[in-house]
C-alpha cells in the first residue's frame, strides 16, 4: 500500500532537558490544508512541540519531515525558507520599528545580507504590505511605532508577519490570548481567511475557539500523545476529560 | 629534554610540576571566586576587580606595617588580620561603588563595562597618589616563606600551599552563602526574576549591594594573598583581569562547580606547556584553546540545558 | 538639489581649505626657548601606566640634578625651566610627547625615556627636528644616534663584566638565562651565549616570558631540573617580584649561590618591590650601587633624600637620569650656546670625572665610558659591592658578537 | 514622492555633513598649527574605529573589545611596506644582512621572511590593509556567531584574542619589531610623509576618506541592512524567525567594523610614522568604545565628535595636569555612562535639537505637521519604561542622525 503524503510527519519525537522529558516519543502527522490544534494542560509540552518544529530547541531523538525535508537538521532560517512559519505566544515584534517596517522585515525578498543591503522598498513591496495590513485591521497604523500598538494589535501584527511569509505551515501559539471578545471574533475571522490552502498548527486553551476553527484535535499530557481526532470524539473520550478538559 | 635524568629525579619534578600547577589553579579560582559572584551571576562586568585586588594586596602592606610599628610581637599572624581586613576594606568600597554607580546600570551590562573602566582608571590613580608609583613589598613572617621539604627532592612551597589552604576555605565559605544561606537564596531570586522577588518581599536593592560588595570582599582576600607571590603596585591588577574573565566565562557564568573545573583545567593546561615550551608561546596555546572550546561550548563548561 | 548644496558647499570648503593649506606648509623653523635669564627643557616620563613604578626614580633623579644646577647659577647664566609631559606608559603617547616638547615649548633638549621601545618611539622625533635626547636607562645598544644620548651601559658593558666575574671567581661552568619577552633581553642573551660558548662553557637553557607574567613555578622547577650554576635574569618590571618571591618560596636561597643568581636588571628601585629578604644573596651588575663609597655619593645620596624623603632609594638609573643634566650643562658650556647643533658637536669627549659612579665619559658614538660593578644584595635592600671592572668602552654594535 | 520626513532627513543629513566639513576642513587647518593639526588627524584616524563601533555595537549590540586589532592590523600592514622603503641597502649598510629591517638584523635574520615580500608593492600594500583585518574579521566572525557566540561572551573573547595578538606580536619580534612596534618610518613611494607639506596632505587625505566612511556608514545604517541589525540587537531569535541568517549579518557588520578600522590604522601608520603593539592591545580598544560611548553609540557623527572630544580633553588635561588626567578621564567614562547614556549625539538631540527646531519651527511653518507628529510620537514613548527606551531607539534621538531612516522616515502618504 503507497503510504499516505502527509504535509508533516513528526515521528517519535523527544527532548529533554536535564534529563527531564518536556517531550516524549510523539508522533502525529497533519495533511495539507488541516487545521489543526493542539490541546493540553500547562506543561504538556504543546510550545515545546512548536518551538522544536520552528528549530528554537534542538530535538534530543526523532524526526520531523515537512513536505519530505527533514527540520531536525535545519537551522531557523532554514525552516522559514522551506515554508514553516509561527507566531509566538507572546507577541513577538520588533518593538522599535514601525508597522511598516515590521511588516517590509518579514517580506520574503532580500533576506541574504547583500541582498537586504541594496534592497528598495518598490512599488511591489509597499502593494504587499498594504494588502497584508487591510488583512490585519492595521491599514491606519502603518507609520505607527510598533511598541506603541495594543496588546491585540500586536498580536494581529504578528500573524500579518507570518502572512507576508505566506508559510504553507502555519504555527499559532495562543492567537487570541489575550484578546477583548471583540477582538477574538475579529481573529477568529481572520483566521479562517487566511488559513485556507496552508496547514495550521494551532495551540488555544480557549474550546469555544477550538470547536470553531478544528479539523483534529491532538491531546498532548506530560509530554506525551493522549489522544486524537475529530473535537467531538476528543470531547467524549474520559481520559481527556480526566485530565483536562473535566476541571 | 627529559634524558639523562633518573627516575626519581623525573618523579620529583613531575610531583613539584603537579604541585605548580595546582598553585596555579588556586591563584585562577581566588582571582575567579569573586567574578564568579559578580559577573557570574549579578552579571555585572567588573573591569575594576583587579584594582579590588590590589586594594586588598595594599590592605595588607598597611596591615604588615601597623603590626611591625604597633605590634611586633603578634606579626608572625598578622596575615589572618590582614585577610580579613583586606575583605572588609574592599567590601565596603563594594558597597560604596554599587550605591555610586553600579546600581543604575543593572538594566545595562555593557555599559558596566565602560564605567567599571573608567572606575579601575580611578583608582589606580588613587593607589599611585597613596602609596606612590612604585611598588611596595609586603614582608612576609618567616613562617610563611620557603619550602617544606616532603623527600630529599621533592619541595614543596610554603606560600603556594597557605593559597591552596585560603583558596580552599574561601570556595567553601562562598558555596555556604551562595547554597546555604539566606541571602544567597535571595540572590538567585533576584538574579531569576528581580520584579518578582521585589513583589515577595525581598529588598533587591540591599541584596545587589551586599552580593557585590561580598564579591568585591572575595577579591580583596586575594589580593591579599597574591602578596606573597606577586606585586604589588598600582597597575598590578590590569595583569590579571582577562585571565579572570576568561576563567569565569569558560566555566560557564553562573556554576561554581564550573568555575573551579575551568580554573583547574586552564592551570594545568598552562603549567604543563610552559614546562614543555616557551612561556609566550605556552600563554598563546592555552587562550586558544580556551576560545576555541568556548567556540563549541558557547555557554561555557558548565551550562544548564534548560527549557525556554 | 539638497545634494546640490551640498556639492557647491564643499567645493567652496575644500578652496578655503588649500588656501590654508599653503599657509600651513609655509610655517617651520623651530627656535628654542632661551630668554636672557632662563632656558626651557623637557622631562618626558611615565608617571602614569604599567612602566611609572620604574620611571619615577628618573624624573627624580633628573629634577635634582636641575635643582642643583640652578642653585650653582644654571647653564651659561640661564636657570633651568623644565616642561614635564606623561608618557602614559604608551609609545605613541611618547611620540606625540616629544613633538609637543620640541614644537609647542621649543626645548633646548629632551630628559627622558625609559624603555627601549619609549626611546624607538622618540628617536625618529628628535632626529627630525635635530633636538636631544639623554636617555637613562642601560639598554641593548645597536643603535646610535647623533641625538641621543645613552647614559647607561650597554648589553657589553654589563654582561662582559658580570660574566668574567663569575666564570673567574665563582667558577661557573653552566648558564640558564631567563628574560622578560623583548629586545634587550633577547640581545642582552645573545651577547651572553656567544661568549659563553666561546669560553667552551654551556648554556643549559633560556626562556623568555610576556611583560607582566606572573606565574614562574614551571621554570623554577626547569631550574631544580637542569641545575645551573648561574641562573641569569634580565626579568623586568612587575614580574620581577613574582619571579624572585616564587624562587623564594620554591626553596632556592640565593645566599648559598646553589645555583648563583646574576642579574642586570634589578636596582635598588627594583627591590624596593621584590623586597630584600626575597633576593638577598643574589647579584645584580650595574654601573652604579647606593651603596658605593666616595665623597660625591656620599653627598648625592644625603640631597636625594633630603629631596624625596628618607625612605627613598637610588638605582643605577635614577643615577643615570641625574648624569642627564649634568653632562648637557658640560656640552653647552663647552659649546658656549644652546646651539642644538653646536651643544651636539661638543658632546662627544665631556667628561666628568666625579660623579657618584666616578668618572664617566662621552663617546663618539653617544654612549658612555665607563667602569661597571657587581653588587650582592643585601636583607635590607642595598648592594654590597663585590666586583669593579676597569673602564669599560661601550660597544653599542656589539662587534665580535 | 517625497515625503515631509524624508526631505528633512536629508536636509538633517547634509547639515551634519557641512557642519563635520566646515570643522574639519575651515576651523581646524585656519586655527591650528601643522603639530595640532597632525594630531587631529591622528585621532581622527580612531574615529573610523569608532564609526565601525557604532555600526557594530550600537546597530549590531555587538561590542568588540577587540578593534584594536583590525586597526593595528590595518597600522602594520601600512607600516610593513613604510619599513621596508625606508630599509634600503645604503641606509642599512652597517647591519649584519643590509636591506632587510633593522629589528630582523638585530634578532638574527638573515633574509626577509616570506610574508613580508608582498609589502614590496604598494598596490598590493592597500588591497592587504584592507583585505587582511577583513578577513581576519570574516574568519574571526565565521567562528563565533555561526556558533552563536554572543553578547558578553563575545565580547569577553575578543578580549582574550587581543591578547593573544599582542602576545604573539611582541613574542614574534624578529618578524613584528616586538614590542617597540615598526619605528623610524621616514617615506611612502618616495615622498618624505615628515615634512610639513606631507602631514597637512596626510590631513586631508584623512579627512577625505572620513567623509568616505561617513557616508558609507550613512548608506549601510538606512539601508535594509541597517534596520535588521536594530532588529538583531533587540531580538536575535525573532529575526530568524523571519527567515534571516542572524549569522551572517553579524559577520557582515564585523567585518564591515574591521575595514573601517583597518583604514584607521593605516592612516595612523602614516601620520605618526609608526606602529606600535599597544594600539592592538586590550586597552587601546577600551579606549576607542569608550569613543563611541561618549559620542553616543547610535551617531556616526557622534563617534567622530567623541573621539576628538576625548583625544583633546586627554591630552589638554595631561599636558596641563599629567598627574591627573587618569583620574579625570576615568571620572568622565563614569558620568558619560550614568548621566548621558546616549553620548553626546543624545545630548544634542534632546537639549540641543527642540530648542533649534524651536527656532526653526517658528520661521518656517512648512513642516510643522511633520514635526507635531514627531513629538507626539516622543510624548508617547515618555510612557514607555525607561529600560526599553535606553536599550531602544528612541526617535528623537535619532532626527538628524542619518539613521531617520529605521524610524520616522519614508511614510507612505
Amino acid at each position: 500500500m503507497k503510504k499516505k503524503e502527509f504535509a508533516l510527519e513528526v515521528e517519535g519525537l523527544t527532548v529533554s532537558f536535564d534529563g527531564f522529558k518536556a517531550v516524549d516519543d510523539l508522533s502525529f502527522y497533519v495533511d495539507e490544508g488541516e487545521i489543526r490544534v493542539i490541546i493540553g494542560p500547562n506543561g504538556a509540552g504543546k510550545t515545546t512541540v512548536l518551538d522544536l518544529i520552528c528549530g528554537k530547541t534542538k530535538a534530543t531523538s526523532g524526526s520531523i519531515r515537512f513536505r519530505g525535508t527533514e527540520l531536525t537538521k535545519l537551522k531557523e532560517n532554514e525552516i522559514v525558507d522551506a515554508g514553516v512559519g509561527r507566531k509566538f505566544q507572546n507577541p513577538s515584534i520588533y518593538e522599535n520599528l514601525t508597522v511598516f517596517e515590521n511588516l517590509e522585515l518579514s517580506y520574503p525578498k532580500g533576506k541574504k545580507v547583500f541582498g537586504a543591503l541594496f534592497f528598495r522598498r518598490d512599488q511591489e513591496v509597499i502593494d504587499k504590505v498594504r494588502e497584508v495590513a487591510r488583512e490585519i485591521f492595521l491599514e491606519e497604523k502603518l507609520s505607527m511605532k510598533a511598541s506603541l500598538l495594543s496588546h491585540g494589535q500586536k498580536q494581529w501584527l504578528e500573524i500579518g508577519m507570518l502572512l507576508i511569509q505566506d508559510p504553507a505551515l502555519m504555527m499559532l501559539d495562543e492567537p487570541v490570548a489575550g484578546m477583548s471578545v471583540a477582538e477574538r471574533k475579529q481573529t477568529a475571522e481572520l483566521l479562517r481567511r487566511i488559513t485556507k490552502g496552508r496547514s495550521v498548527i494551532v495551540i488555544e486553551h480557549d474550546m469555544k475557539f477550538v470547536e470553531d476553527i478544528a479539523d483534529r484535535v491532538t491531546v498532548m499530557h506530560q509530554g506525551k500523545l493522549l489522544a486524537e481526532g475529530s473535537m467531538e470524539s476528543i470531547k467524549k473520550n474520559q481520559q481527556v476529560i480526566d485530565v483536562y478538559l473535566g476541571q | 629534554m627529559l634524558s639523562g635524568y633518573t627516575a626519581s629525579e623525573l618523579l620529583s619534578i613531575f610531583a613539584m610540576q603537579g604541585f605548580a600547577g595546582l598553585s596555579l589553579f588556586s591563584v585562577f579560582l581566588l582571582m575567579a571566586l569573586g567574578l564568579a559572584v559578580i559577573f557570574g551571576q549579578m552579571g555585572v562586568i567588573n573591569m575594576a576587580h583587579g584594582e579590588f585586588m590590589i586594594l586588598g594586596a595594599y590592605t595588607t602592606y598597611v596591615t604588615s606595617n601597623l603590626f611591625q610599628a604597633y605590634a611586633p610581637g603578634l606579626f608572625p599572624i598578622y596575615f589572618f588580620v590582614a585577610v580579613a581586613v583586606s575583605f572588609i576594606a574592599a567590601g565596603a568600597l563594594g558597597a560604596l561603588v554599587e550605591w555610586a554607580v553600579i546600581r543604575h546600570l543593572y538594566s545595562r551590562p555593557l555599559d558596566t563595562l565602560l564605567a567599571t573602566w573608567g572606575l579601575s582608571l580611578i583608582l589606580q590613580q588613587v593607589y599611585r597618589s597613596i602609596f606612590g608609583a612604585k611598588e611596595v613589598t609586603v614582608i612576609l613572617p618567616d613562617w610563611m616563606m620557603g619550602a617544606l621539604q616532603v623527600t630529599d627532592s621533592i619541595e614543596i612551597p610554603i606560600n603556594g600551599l597557605i593559597v591552596l589552604v585560603l583558596t580552599l576555605i574561601v570556595t567553601v565559605f562562598m558555596w555556604a552563602v551562595m547554597f546555604r544561606s539566606r541571602l544567597g537564596v535571595q540572590l538567585r531570586a533576584v538574579v531569576l526574576n528581580r520584579p518578582m522577588a521585589g513583589a515577595v518581599g525581598i529588598n533587591t536593592a540591599l541584596v545587589d549591594r551586599i552580593t557585590f560588595s561580598f564579591g568585591c570582599g572575595i577579591a580583596g582576600i586575594a589580593g591579599c594573598a597574591f602578596t606573597m607571590i606577586g606585586s604589588t603596585g598600582p597597575t598590578a591588577g590590569q595583569l590579571y583581569i582577562v585571565d579572570t574573565f576568561l576563567v569565569v566565562v569558560f566555566g560557564g557564568a553562573g556554576t561554581l562547580i564550573g568555575t573551579i573545573c575551568s580554573a583547574f583545567g586552564i592551570a594545568q593546561a598552562q603549567s604543563v606547556m610552559e614546562f614543555f615550551m616557551s612561556g609566550s608561546m605556552a600563554k598563546v596555546i592555552t587562550l586558544l584553546i580556551v576560545v576555541g572550546i568556548l567556540m563549541i561550548r558557547p555557554q561555557g563548561l558548565f551550562s544548564v540545558k534548560v527549557r525556554k | 538639489m539638497k545634494s546640490k548644496i551640498a556639492a557647491k558647499l564643499s567645493a567652496v570648503l575644500i578652496g578655503a581649505a588649500l588656501a590654508c593649506a599653503a599657509g600651513q606648509a609655509l610655517a617651520g623653523d623651530n627656535p628654542i626657548a632661551v630668554t636672557d635669564k632662563a632656558v626651557t627643557v623637557g622631562i618626558l616620563h611615565s608617571i602614569t601606566g604599567t612602566i611609572a613604578l620604574s620611571e619615577a626614580g628618573s624624573v627624580q633623579g633628573e629634577k635634582l640634578a636641575i635643582k642643583e644646577i640652578n642653585k650653582q647659577g644654571g647653564v651659561l647664566g640661564r636657570q633651568i625651566e623644565y616642561v614635564q609631559e606623561d608618557g602614559a606608559s604608551d609609545w605613541p603617547t611618547y611620540s606625540e610627547k616629544a613633538q609637543k616638547l620640541i614644537l609647542k615649548d621649543h626645548v633646548a633638549t629632551i630628559f627622558g625615556c625609559w624603555t627601549s621601545a619609549s626611546r624607538k618611539a622618540v628617536l625618529p622625533i628628535v632626529e627630525q627636528h635635530d633636538n636631544l635626547l639623554f636617555y637613562p636607562v642601560f639598554t641593548e645598544g645597536l643603535e646610535s644616534s647623533p641625538n641621543i644620548i645613552y647614559l647607561g651601559p650597554d648589553a657589553t658593558q654589563q654582561i662582559i663584566a658580570g660574566l668574567d666575574w663569575v666564570i673567574n671567581e665563582k667558577k661557573a661552568k653552566t648558564f640558564y638565562f631567563i628574560g622578560s619577552d623583548y629586545i634587550w633581553p633577547r640581545t642582552s642573551f645573545k651577547i651572553a651565549r656567544k661568549y659563553i660558548e666561546d669560553k667552551g662553557l654551556k648554556v643549559v637553557g633560556e626562556e623568555y616570558y610576556p611583560l607582566g607574567h606572573t606565574q614562574f613555578n614551571s621554570v623554577i622547577n626547569k631550574f631544580k631540573l637542569k641545575k645551573p650554576d648561574v641562573i641569569f635574569s634580565t626579568v623586568v618590571g612587575g614580574s620581577n617580584v613574582a619571579f624572585y618571591k616564587q624562587m623564594k618560596a620554591a626553596g632556592i636561597d640565593l645566599a648559598k649561590e646553589k645555583p648563583l643568581l646574576l642579574t642586570t636588571s634589578v636596582t635598588e628601585d627594583e627591590v624596593l618591590g621584590i623586597g630584600g629578604e626575597n633576593i638577598e644573596g643574589g647579584y645584580s651588575i650595574m654601573k652604579y650601587f647606593q651603596s658605593m663609597k666616595n665623597e660625591e655619593n656620599e653627598k648625592f645620596v644625603k640631597d636625594f633624600k633630603a629631596a624625596y624623603g628618607e625612605k627613598s632609594v637610588i638605582g643605577d638609573t635614577t643615577e643615570s637620569a641625574y648624569l642627564g643634566p649634568w653632562i648637557w650643562k658640560a656640552a653647552v658650556e663647552k659649546a658656549g650656546t644652546f646651539d642644538i647643533d653646536k651643544v651636539r658637536a661638543a658632546l662627544p669627549g665631556i667628561e666628568l670625572v666625579k660623579t657618584p659612579n666616578g668618572y664617566v665619559k662621552v663617546h663618539e658614538n653617544h654612549y658612555m665610558w665607563m667602569k661597571t660593578y657587581i653588587g650582592q644584595a643585601q636583607k635590607d635592600g642595598q648592594f654590597k659591592i663585590v666586583h669593579g671592572s676597569e673602564l669599560m668602552e661601550p660597544n653599542p654594535f656589539m662587534k665580535g658578537y | 514622492m517625497k515625503t515631509p520626513a524624508l526631505a528633512s532627513s536629508n536636509k538633517g543629513f547634509a547639515l551634519n555633513l557641512t557642519v563635520l566639513l566646515a570643522l574639519l576642513v575651515l576651523v581646524f587647518p585656519s586655527s591650528m598649527d601643522i603639530f595640532r593639526l597632525n594630531m587631529m588627524g591622528k585621532y581622527l584616524s580612531y574615529a573610523f574605529v569608532a564609526m565601525g563601533l557604532v555600526l557594530c555595537w550600537g546597530y549590531g549590540g555587538i561590542l568588540s573589545l577587540g578593534q584594536g586589532i583590525f586597526f593595528g592590523l590595518g597600522g602594520y600592514c601600512m607600516a610593513m611596506f613604510l619599513k621596508l622603503e625606508a630599509s634600503t641597502p645604503e641606509y642599512t649598510a652597517s647591519q649584519t644582512t643590509p636591506g632587510i629591517p633593522d629589528f630582523m638584523d638585530w634578532n638574527q635574520l638573515t633574509e626577509l621572511p616570506w610574508f613580508w615580500e608582498a609589502f614590496k608593492s604598494f598596490p598590493l600594500t592597500l588591497v592587504l590593509i584592507l583585505l587582511v583585518p577583513t578577513v581576519f574579521a570574516y574568519f574571526f566572525g565565521l567562528c563565533m556567531f555561526k556558533r552563536r557566540v554572543g553578547g558578553v561572551y563575545f565580547s569577553i573573547i575578543t578580549q582574550a584574542i587581543a591578547c593573544i595578538m599582542t602576545i604573539l606580536i611582541v613574542g614574534q619580534q624578529g618578524y613584528t619589531g616586538g614590542i617597540n612596534g615598526i619605528t623610524d618610518l621616514k617615506t611612502c613611494m618616495g615622498f618624505d610623509i615628515r615634512t610639513n607639506g606631507a602631514k597637512l596632505f596626510l590631513y586631508y587625505l584623512c579627512v577625505f576618506l572620513l567623509v568616505l566612511a561617513v557616508l558609507l556608514c550613512t548608506w549601510v545604517s538606512r539601508s535594509k541592512a541597517g534596520r535588521l541589525l536594530v532588529a538583531i540587537r533587540d531580538d536575535e531569535q525573532r529575526v530568524r524567525f523571519s527567515g534571516y541568517d542572524v549569522a551572517n549579518y553579524k559577520i557582515f557588520v564585523l567585518c564591515f567594523s574591521a575595514f573601517l578600522s583597518a583604514v584607521g590604522g593605516a592612516m595612523f601608520t602614516l601620520q605618526t610614522g609608526f606602529m606600535s603593539p599597544s594600539f592592538v592591545g586590550i586597552v587601546a580598544s577600551i579606549e576607542m568604545v569608550v569613543f563611541c560611548a561618549v559620542g553616543g553609540r547610535m551617531s556616526i557623527y557622534g563617534a567622530i565628535y567623541g573621539t576628538l572630544i576625548v583625544s583633546v580633553a586627554k591630552t589638554a588635561i595631561s599636558e596641563n595636569f599629567p598627574e591627573l588626567w587618569s583620574l579625570l578621564i576615568g571620572a568622565i567614562f563614569i558620568g558619560c555612562v550614568l548621566v548621558f547614556p546616549k553620548g553626546l549625539a543624545g545630548l544634542y538631540a534632546d537639549h540641543v535639537m527642540p530648542f533649534l527646531s524651536g527656532l526653526d519651527g517658528r520661521l518656517k511653518g512648512a513642516f510643522r505637521g511633520a514635526r507635531e507628529d514627531r513629538e507626539a510620537q516622543i510624548e508617547a514613548l515618555r510612557d514607555v519604561p525607561a529600560d526599553k527606551v535606553l536599550l531602544g531607539v528612541p526617535p528623537q534621538f535619532l532626527s538628524g542622525d542619518g539613521m531617520d531612516g529605521i524610524d520616522d522616515g519614508r511614510s507612505l502618504s
